[in-house]
């Protein structure tokens, strides 16, 4: 996947989240939205027991303990605050953070999100990927429209394990902005070159769109 | 209140650290496997190696303790932390959320040799608030209509559907701190309190190890983040920061 | 990041006090009535008459609101705090652990007017917690084989007997803090803290009442005890603290 | 009852708690404990939020804000810390409380506690009773031997509503010391010029006793 593409990515779900808002950004892509958000002011929640993550520090200010979700240093923003774990995930579960903006293996045409095990290989990782799910006032899902192995990842039905029965609200891949509406899927905005058949074609999940949508771009 | 499981002679009272701070709860860092027997659960805090007791780690590595339950978010990294502890066979099996990143984990589990059972991390953190708390189980959103949830009794409360996840407990906790005053009360740094603040509530004996003692009165009540009731020994940490890592101590 | 509950258009950004600190969250004490509806059910902080947000009280007296639940460990004290709120008629029902020393709430519950229901103390603040952290109930020890578990389901977890306790959310929480930053953090001010801090999670809306807003980076990241994310609005306390207690602001 | 019925309660129980316990005190005889304690250091627990509990303040530091669970004003300790309620009942339902001294309406002779309701009279208050009785580790009620009516407050069978199956351990009234072993009530020390015979009459529960507990005093 070109950093072009995850750049892209992440420039078009900062253009959706809102000044003032708490945000939780998952591993991958997510991680580099902050450099895109310019003057909006936001709040990071890391899920390990901060809000107010503020950027990468100097050498000299590393600190192992004071480290992000993805366990990398990080600073506080004037206004931060700690607490502990289970504080931290009663501040996800409870509905609390406005956005979580997560990379997913799949998601289907529901908004049903898979996230956390592949079958066939080992699944000894969940971290806090179905707390975030089943919290997060708002779901944002940032990834690319295929897999490595050119499958797609926008699917019809989930065939790897799902990551709770809460739904995404929003997708945005290299090519295309698309969001739920009970149930169904549907396309807002291509962001890319693709035309609107290439991107059937490289979907495996239904989605509706309107005309204005293929030509807005 | 300092509690019972060791009926030995231990020479704890009033041990003076190096600071010439006096502290009943002190011991010697080897002193603290007296408290912990073959197949005891244990609770450690931490993520990934940040707030991780690694003194207390390295003691248990290096002692004949075996079948050991760990509870924790991960097993540290290969080698390092908890991780240290799969390469010394003292564990049989480990409750967390989060094992892929250290790869002897996954090869541990492959070969048969390491039990995992794998926790949301916030059911993970709130069951061991819950065990500290006299709390007997939950009702959680999280991982309701997935495999995690599999035999969970469902609860619909309120029109929301909800999984029962029983409380956590340990038999003994052992977590790290940033500096402890001579009653017990801990502060931890930064992130690092993450799952130490619960895991100390929730082992019938609780070992803390800490970078530095004070004296009772120097944290003022509202920074102590887990009151000395709570803390049953403190060791001195063997390792000492530099450049935001710890190092051995030379 | 506010939460809607009301859509009219009110004057609320960056508002400034008289310190001259500037607050997008800071609104008049009197604008706070607009989110609370008939028939509400609030959360409202405090222990007695401590930690309790006297100003909103007051305005909420003085209102014609009815049919409100109120969800507090106490009803303050005849004529003071909540106690108010018997003698203006805005309350159908209180929840709470200790009505006893209100001889305004006794009678009401007497004559009928004042549903009552009763809560232990520890039960009260976990379920709030529980209400504000996702979780739609708890098994608890207390009140096992007590008239307050009649009709409560029982679960016997890992041999020992159990009840369980539902969440309790409200519709808007009503606290008191001692100092609010420009974002919204709070922090009390000693005992004060009590149920202020688990109120403040489990309300779609949250007001809070405070003596003095500072900058924000003030207070340091460990001090925070009510981060910002929990609270809406904050109005200034038109009490003064004087020899220990609030007076009317001379 | 009087004031020195009440003093020599408190100064019995005070024998009986031990140097670096942590103690939650219930309202009457047993806010007078901390004037009997001597050298012993012990730690004082308020359930609104306080472990650390000192003794009165002067005048002019009187703060409404720092009061105990009786709501009157009070100082801390060095070493004290502070809590919201929910963690300081995660304290007290979790068995971290040494020992919880309780007033009583009655106590059966297994040692079941009615602390908080008369029936007939307005049943509008619980506070924390309840929970600690079901979480602290030991339980001693301080109580006198019988009621303003004169009726045994030591009973067979409670007839007021039980604050829990959690028994108590020991009862100490202003005439004798008894413990619960299995269920059964003990009578282990007279401390008063009552013969065995009076106690007897005053005691509704039925309680063993050995003649050496007799003739000690």
């Amino acid at each position: 996947m070109s950093i072009a593409d995850r750049i892209k990515i992440s420039k078009r779900i900062a253009e959706e989240l809102n000044e003032g808002q708490v945000v939780n950004l998952g591993v991958g892509i997510p991680t580099l939205i902050p450099d895109y958000l310019g003057n909006k002011q936001l709040y990071m929640q890391s899920e390990n027991g901060l809000l107010g993550m503020g950027p990468t520090p100097v050498d000299e200010e590393i600190n192992m303990d004071l480290i992000s979700a993805s366990k990398q240093p990080i600073t506080m923003e004037a206004g931060a605050s700690l607490f502990d774990s289970s504080n931290s995930f009663a501040m996800i579960r409870g509905g609390h953070i406005d956005v979580a903006v997560l990379g997913v293996l799949q998601v289907d045409q529901t908004g049903e999100i898979a996230n956390w095990a592949v079958p066939g290989e080992t699944i000894l990782g969940v971290g806090g990927a179905m707390d975030l799910v089943a919290g997060a006032k708002k779901i944002i899902i940032a990834t690319m429209q295929t897999a490595k192995d050119g499958k797609a990842k926008l699917v019809k039905k989930l065939t790897l394990p799902s990551s709770g029965v809460r739904k995404a609200d929003m997708v945005v891949t290299e090519h295309a902005v698309f969001t739920f509406d009970e149930g169904h899927m549907r396309l807002v905005e291509i962001i890319s070159d693709v035309s609107i058949e290439q991107l059937i074609e490289l979907t495996d999940a239904e989605f509706t769109y309107s005309e204005e949508t293929i030509t807005s771009n | 209140m300092r509690r019972s499981g060791f009926n030995g002679i231990l020479h704890t009272n009033f041990i003076t650290n190096e600071r010439g701070t006096s502290m009943e709860k002190l011991i010697e860092k080897s002193e603290y496997l007296h408290y912990i027997n073959d197949n005891d659960t244990l609770l450690v805090g931490g993520f990934g190696l940040s707030g991780t007791p690694l003194t207390l780690i390295d003691e248990l590595a290096d002692s004949s303790k075996k079948g050991l339950t760990i509870v924790s978010n991960n097993l540290g990294e290969a080698g390092k932390g908890l991780g240290k502890l799969l390469l010394s066979k003292n564990i049989k099996k480990a409750k967390g959320s989060y094992f892929t990143s250290n790869r002897d984990a996954v090869k541990a589990w492959s070969d048969g040799e390491l039990e995992i059972e794998l926790i949301p991390q916030g059911t993970l953190a709130e069951a061991v608030r819950c065990g500290g708390a006299g709390i007997g189980g939950f009702y959680t959103k999280t991982a309701v209509g997935t495999k995690l949830a599999e035999g969970k009794d469902v609860k619909v409360i309120d029109g929301e559907t909800y999984i029962l996840e029983k409380a956590i407990k340990g038999d003994v906790s052992l977590i790290k701190a940033m500096k402890a005053d001579t009653l017990g009360n801990l502060i931890y740094d930064h992130t690092g309190r993450n799952f130490n603040a619960v895991m100390a509530t929730a082992g019938k004996i609780v070992i803390a190890e800490v970078d530095e003692i004070v004296e009772a009165g120097s944290f003022s009540p509202q920074e102590v983040e887990t009151p000395h009731v709570y803390v049953d020994y403190i060791v001195m940490n063997k390792y000492v920061k530099k450049g935001g890592k710890y190092v051995e101590h030379s």
